[in-house]
């Protein structure tokens, strides 16, 4: 093998030509990720230059109105909380148990291949055909009607696919070290999941749940198939009261609006001042999954602190 | 110390190492209320099968399949009705396929910056700022496309109409970006650095590495992002409702407007329809096409994955 | 080597276990092959052999690691005593099995916990959760595993701050607390510093006047540093078996001076 | 009739929670077009007596007055007289009901304000870009009336599933549903808006609350009913004496009988039949003259139950032959 | 040992490579400190010392790895003949570098393409791109690497399905195809058993008449077949440099004596 040394030249003109493609690459991948956040920052800027005035205390101490300068939000994000509360109680568990049987107990067979198919197409099913499945399933056949607790059901179902998700690829950072040590030591399976793979994994399903959820509540479609009112001038009776046995559970029952739908709602008035309500409104609503979305970042890095292997 | 063998333990002697029934049961019983967890996602399934089912049945008892296959115009809210799926169809597919159009190049181009060019600090931070545009409700990505994006294209395209596909589909697009760019980065991430490090060994630059190895290896994961990234588009309510207008059109010109079959869900289903009648069933057999049309979209991932699972 | 005094007979020493036959399957491959070898009572014994050859499969059948995933098969008998048993029985519970043997891994692996909570842990799978009860034995596992000194300031603090020879000794000591009648240790030292290592080394030591120990181990001098019996094993196959000092010095068999003269592996 | 198979079992599943939530609030679901008004009004009795509880929601027509005919809401909002497959389904569910006009609404036809060759259409003009038979061919507006210039027509409306929809085809093309497929349909009526706004050569048609609050983007058209009258432009007056014919509709409320035994029911109607009057026009739609509302209330008293229009369409139905029709009930 | 002729003069033999003065610091932990260690050319040099003794960090200073992760920092020189250039110097771009020196890894890490593709591939990054120029070059590198036999009739099957021993030696031939000046070899057969073993020091042996070698390696008789020089680095220090024969038989130094004959590590 002979050295190289005499296409030195050449071998040096290729690199820099490389190195070129290299510096032009990194160019596109930056503009295409300022191009990205232009259009989110474009979106936000509309919808603050619009809704900015209307965010008021008021805004979120009212209820809806036929004018657009007495109205607020009230309904739509105690409606919207309580929807979330619900979607949270339902696929949290379901999902976070439906990763711990897939990933920890399930091995590989053709039932377990069966879960595994319908989970990622239930992820692409379109937001819609949940919305029919409510319709049918837990508005008409269940006589749940247009509740809350219909609502709940139906984006829990629709996060179902996305906790299971994340539920299981934290299970799956658990190195398999640390399950021989804890098996090692007589633990059965459920002691070894419930003393060390749920907490360990723990802030993973956390994100995972707090990204369903932001999903979640921006979601119209669903909510607006299933027939939720539109106008309410009251709020679903509190959970939490000051009479044995403290919790209700009324309030599922109750007929509520939420954030996307008043949206909807205010931006197909004839009357325009309505559209700087949809933007404010909006721009709640975003601020909502900002917000969970930063908390999920919180959870992502504080408490992965802890886990090390 | 007190060592087991003396029978100085916690657990008593006798016959210690046979199986306790009352653990046995116990771990079987939780392993039975997970797996009904896991079963959920199958009753899930069988539920918008059945329903999406039993609604078509007396959708097709009244219009034959091969009416609903072969028109060429979807009119079932008009006198003379028409039940062509197929013009549903070419706004969704179109409007996916424009989303596709932007989402893929981008959110590809990102996930290789973010994984193979961008330090470590960058990545970090602007993993989670995409993530949120995927959190921004769909309808604000709608009136953001028929009131900002559509006026500036019409700068562009004067003769571009105020409802269009292009616009409802490059927004839709923008809003896909981040799924793509997510998922896809993960996958790139995957990849094991020994693979990175044998390709810089050979001389090759970053762009080489990220191109000839990471692409290639995460291919897999790449592929699911794609199929996810499909699903949503075609799943995608109301951007289109909004934006690319709602009359049934039988194009696949971005210039011009269509409905796709989520908008006209939508519509149908706030609509002044009486119940039953047939224009109303309609729904649901849209919403069948539209659940087949994801269903073999995520086979085609499902096997893709498959067919090109990881091996490092 | 480690016993310097006369060597008593073979069969007058009391055997805490002993393969018979045994054979494992990993699926369709067979990674033992018929091995019959006795584990003698408080002694060292070493496992050595070129890697792959299966020494830590033999390892992990003695607390049944194998039945954690799916597809491996045993064939034939570990006895085990006093109690005369066959740990690989199908009437055996694997759970039990593992509360009578412990095991060390190569990598150390403390639970993300405290070291505190690392060590109770056998205990606390064994229902006690009286904070006495746990601290008198957490303190008697980590005195006997030379760490008390070192972390008795300090028991909430998360383990895996540990350095890698602490962190090994306080796995050491979580196998310590849960009085095991037979420690199991696979390649304990492979990832440690000399420092740590020497350490470990004076450990197992110390530990086996109290309890059997079965090593493996890919470091020749450190089987013969610490153990009383070394068995070589070569592609699944026992291939001798002996007082260490006659297998590393007196060598019967041809492949065994092969490798002990470093000509392979 | 519909098929709704577990509608019955459905309703009496969950008894204890929706009875308990029904006795609670006053249900309203229906029309998106009639829901402006009835908004207004909930709103206001909900402040004039605190502790009421009205709720409103838009299901479409066909949604309210399906969960209407099944008990399920005690009032339904509509811009269409109730049809003969809802009559039968609230017959065959027990549910008897009042018919009650609320209020007109004017169907405005519009175009681009910087369109300065027309002012006023007929109802045949209409007609003939609007007929099926149009699609595809009549694309210009100099086909429609030579007097027109040579630029394409570019057309909005109202989208099928709706009542407007319906109402509009039924008086243009003498058959409800029978349009023309190409034109840009939204049953976002601002999305009609935002069309017409922005194309110069747009004609269009909307509900008269939508054109009130754009005229600075759309102009409205005179509309000449035929048969040698004059073109008369929306606006409440010529609605209220009958000129703006006939693109002028009524728009109900249907109230089951039973809530109306309930108090907080009446008390509502009531309420409603006190202010719609001033509300409706607050709302720009166009109120019923006062004795109209009194016939309706008289209706109410009495227990007349049932529908004027016997599951016909109220096509060219003026505010005078409303009166006769509801007087003559 | 490898080299049974009477040995040359040190200051004779012709220099490749030379570490001088070379320290390392990964962020603030410094890995390397004041190495210089001549590489003679067409001779096979071992690195051998305990675990995280800094074999690896020193390998890799000569490829610029490191130049990969932030926070890394050189100081000192490599320089490198016959150009007599720093390869370490900022004026060196570290892929021209890569072009001229190749690496194997401690685990076979084929790229998940075909054999052909994968040993193409050093020459598609130089811009290669003729078949036929390629196809001569791989038979050429696949033919060394000892290879040729085995995949000749399956070029176009994914790499990943070779046996380990196979991949590690298509590896080898991906980085013979470079044509290098200097190979680095990094434990390449601690992750393959005994018999791949054997293979791939054959093909040492065999390579070191055409290319200058240097080699990590964790075990010592590896060192004393394969290496002609050795070296023994402890805690990032090196100790003791010089004929593979003399380290092994007459080390001069303590620490050096210590570790070969086991006393740790
Ligand atoms: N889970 C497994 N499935 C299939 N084969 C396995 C599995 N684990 C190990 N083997 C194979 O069984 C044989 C014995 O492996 P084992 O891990 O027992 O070797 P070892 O002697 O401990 O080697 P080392 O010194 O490298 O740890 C090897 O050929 C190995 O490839
Ligand atoms: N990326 C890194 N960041 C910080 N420290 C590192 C890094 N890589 C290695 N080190 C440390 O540098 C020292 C030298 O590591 P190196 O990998 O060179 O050792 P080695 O001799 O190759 O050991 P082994 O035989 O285990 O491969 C060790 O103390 C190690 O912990
Ligand atoms: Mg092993
Ligand atoms: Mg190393």
């Amino acid at each position: 093998m002979t050295s190289q040394l005499q296409n030195l030249e050449q071998i040096r003109d290729l690199i820099a030509k490389r190195k070129r493609n290299d510096l032009f690459f990194a160019a596109l991948g930056f503009a295409a990720l300022s191009f990205a956040f232009i259009t989110f920052v474009a979106l936000f800027v509309d919808m603050l230059i619009d809704g900015w005035p209307r965010l008021t205390p008021s805004f979120f101490t009212e209820f809806a109105s036929r004018r657009a300068e007495n109205a607020g939000i009230l309904a739509a994000w105690v409606g919207t909380f309580l929807i979330m509360l619900v979607t949270a109680f339902v696929a949290v568990p379901i999902g976070v148990a439906a990763g711990i049987y897939l990933e920890e107990y399930g091995g590989r067979n053709w039932l377990t291949g069966l879960i595994e198919i319908n989970i990622n197409n239930l992820a692409g099913v379109p937001s819609i055909v949940y919305g029919l499945l409510a319709l049918g399933m837990f508005v008409h056949t269940f006589g749940f009607g247009a509740s809350v607790l219909t609502a709940g059901l139906t984006l829990g179902l629709l996060i179902l696919p996305i906790v299971i998700v994340a539920t299981r690829e934290a299970i799956r950072a658990i190195p398999n070290a640390i399950r021989e040590a804890a098996y090692a030591l007589g633990a059965t399976r459920w002691q070894m999941v419930s003393q060390h793979v749920l907490p360990y994994s723990m802030p993973g399903i956390l994100t995972g749940v707090i990204i369903g959820l932001s999903r979640a509540i921006g979601e119209t479609a669903p909510i607006v198939t299933i027939g939720a009112v539109i106008f309410i001038m009251f709020l679903p009776p509190a959970p939490v009261h000051g009479e044995f046995p403290f919790i209700n559970f009324d309030w599922l029952w109750s007929d509520f609006t939420a954030l996307p739908i008043q949206i909807f709602n205010w931006t197909s008035r004839p009357d325009t001042a309505f559209q700087a309500n949809a933007s404010a409104a909006a721009l709640v609503l975003v601020a909502m999954t900002l917000l969970m979305n930063g908390l999920a970042i919180w959870i992502r890095y504080r408490l992965r602190r802890n886990l090390k292997w | 110390m007190a060592i087991g063998a003396s029978g100085g333990g916690v657990t008593a002697g006798g016959n210690r190492l046979r199986f306790r029934r009352s653990r046995h049961v116990k771990e079987q019983i939780i392993e039975w209320l997970l797996l009904a967890a896991a079963l959920v996602a199958i009753l899930t399934t069988v539920g918008i099968v059945f329903i999406l089912v039993r609604e078509s049945l007396s959708f097709f008892a009244n219009v034959p399949l091969w009416r609903f296959l072969t028109e060429t115009e979807w009119t079932p809210l008009f006198a003379d009705q028409k039940f062509g799926i197929v013009v549903l169809l070419s706004g969704t597919l179109t409007s996916s396929a424009i989303a596709l159009a932007v989402a893929i190049p981008l959110g590809t181009i990102i996930a290789i910056y973010l994984s193979e060019f961008a330090s470590e600090r960058t990545r970090e931070v602007w993993k989670p700022v995409l993530e949120l545009l995927a959190g921004i409700p769909t309808i604000v990505f709608g009136y953001f496309a028929l009131f900002l994006v559509t006026p500036l294209l019409q700068i562009v395209f004067p003769s571009l109409p105020g409802f269009n596909l292009l616009s409802a589909g490059l927004v839709m697009g923008v809003m896909i970006v981040p799924y793509i760019s997510s998922i896809s980065e993960d996958a790139m991430r995957a990849v094991p650095m020994s693979l990175r490090e044998g390709s810089y060994a050979m001389g090759a630059t970053r762009l080489q590495t990220a191109l000839r190895v990471v692409v290639p290896a995460a291919f897999s994961g790449i592929a699911a992002a794609y199929i996810l990234g499909i699903s949503r588009a075609v799943g995608e309510t109301m951007i289109v409702a909004v934006a690319a207008g709602q009359q049934p059109n039988l194009t696949f010109n971005p210039f011009e407007q269509a409905a796709t079959i989520t908008a006209y869900i939508v519509q149908v289903s706030k609509g002044d329809l009486p119940y039953g009648s047939i224009g109303y069933q309609t729904i649901f057999a849209a919403g069948l096409t539209l659940f087949l049309l994801t269903l073999v979209f995520n086979l085609i991932g499902f096997w893709l994955k498959r067919r090109f699972r990881e091996v490092y | 080597m480690a016993t310097k005094a006369p060597k008593p007979d073979l069969s007058t020493l009391p055997v805490k276990a002993e393969a018979r036959n045994l054979n494992f399957y990993y699926g369709q491959k067979q990674a033992l092959k018929a091995i019959n070898l006795p584990i003698y009572d408080r002694r060292v014994t070493a496992l050595i052999g070129p890697s792959g050859c299966g020494k830590s499969t033999f390892l992990r059948c003695f607390n049944r690691m194998h039945d954690l995933y799916p597809g491996n098969r045993y064939e034939g008998e570990i006895r085990f005593y006093p109690d005369d048993i066959n740990l690989l029985g199908s009437e055996v519970d694997p759970i039990e099995v593992r509360m009578r043997l412990s095991m060390v891994f190569q990598k150390p692996n403390p639970f993300p916990k405290s070291i505190f909570e690392n060590v109770a842990y056998g205990l606390r799978v064994r229902g006690v959760n009286q904070r006495a009860k746990l601290l008198e034995k957490v303190e008697e596992a980590l005195t006997d595993a030379a760490l008390w000194n070192e972390v008795k300031d300090r028991l909430d603090d998360l383990a895996v701050n540990l350095s890698g020879g602490q962190q090994q000794r306080l796995c050491i000591a979580r196998a310590l607390a849960a009085d095991p009648e037979l420690l199991l240790f696979d390649e304990p030292t492979s990832a440690l510093d000399p420092i740590a290592t020497a350490s470990i080394e004076e450990l197992i030591h110390e530990l086996k006047d109290k309890v059997t120990i079965l090593i493996v181990t890919h470091n020749m001098q450190q089987a013969a540093r610490v153990s009383d019996f070394t068995a070589y094993m070569y592609l699944g196959d026992l291939i001798e078996f002996g007082w260490t000092d006659d297998l590393f010095f007196r060598p019967k068999n041809k492949q065994t001076e092969d490798y002990i003269t470093g000509r392979f592996g | 009739g519909p098929a709704q198979p577990p509608a019955a079992s459905g309703d009496s599943a969950p008894a204890t929670g929706r009875q308990a939530r029904a006795a609670a609030a006053i249900s309203i679901d229906g029309s998106s077009t009639v829901f402006p008004i009835s908004e207004a009004i909930a709103e206001e009795f909900q402040m004039a007596n605190r502790g009421m509880r009205v709720t409103v929601g838009v299901s479409g027509t066909g949604g309210g007055m399906k969960r209407f005919c099944r008990g399920e809401v005690d009032i339904a909002n509509a811009s269409r007289p109730i049809q003969k497959e809802e009559m039968a389904a609230c017959e065959s569910a027990g549910i008897r009901y009042f018919e009650l006009p609320v209020a007109y609404d004017a169907l405005t036809v519009v175009v681009n304000p910087r369109n300065d060759w027309v002012s006023e259409i007929t109802i045949e003009e209409l007609r003939k870009i609007w007929e099926p038979a149009a699609q595809g061919t009549i694309t210009r507006w100099n086909q429609v009336n030579p007097d027109w210039p040579d630029r394409p027509i570019n057309l909005y409306g109202a989208g099928a599933d709706s009542g407007t929809f319906d109402y509009f085809t039924e008086v243009v093309t003498g058959k409800a549903k029978s349009s023309r497929g190409d034109f840009t349909a939204s049953e976002d009526d601002n999305v009609l808006v935002q069309g017409v706004a922005n194309d110069v050569n747009a004609l269009g048609y909307m509900g008269f609350a939508y054109y009130v609050d754009n005229r600075d983007k759309m102009r409205s058209l005179a509309i000449a009913p035929g048969e040698g009258k004059p073109a008369v432009q929306p606006s409440i007056e010529t609605v209220i004496d009958g000129s703006y014919m006939p693109l002028s509709r009524p728009m109900f409320i249907y109230v089951n009988a039973a809530a109306y035994e309930r108090a907080d029911v009446r008390a509502f109607l009531d309420f409603y039949l006190d202010n719609v009057g001033r509300l409706a026009e607050d709302v720009n739609y166009v109120p019923l003259p006062a004795e109209a509302y009194a016939v309706i209330r008289r209706h109410l008293e009495e227990g007349r139950l049932g529908t004027v229009f016997k599951g016909e369409p109220a096509t060219a139905v003026s505010i005078e032959k409303l009166l006769e029709k509801e007087t003559a009930f």
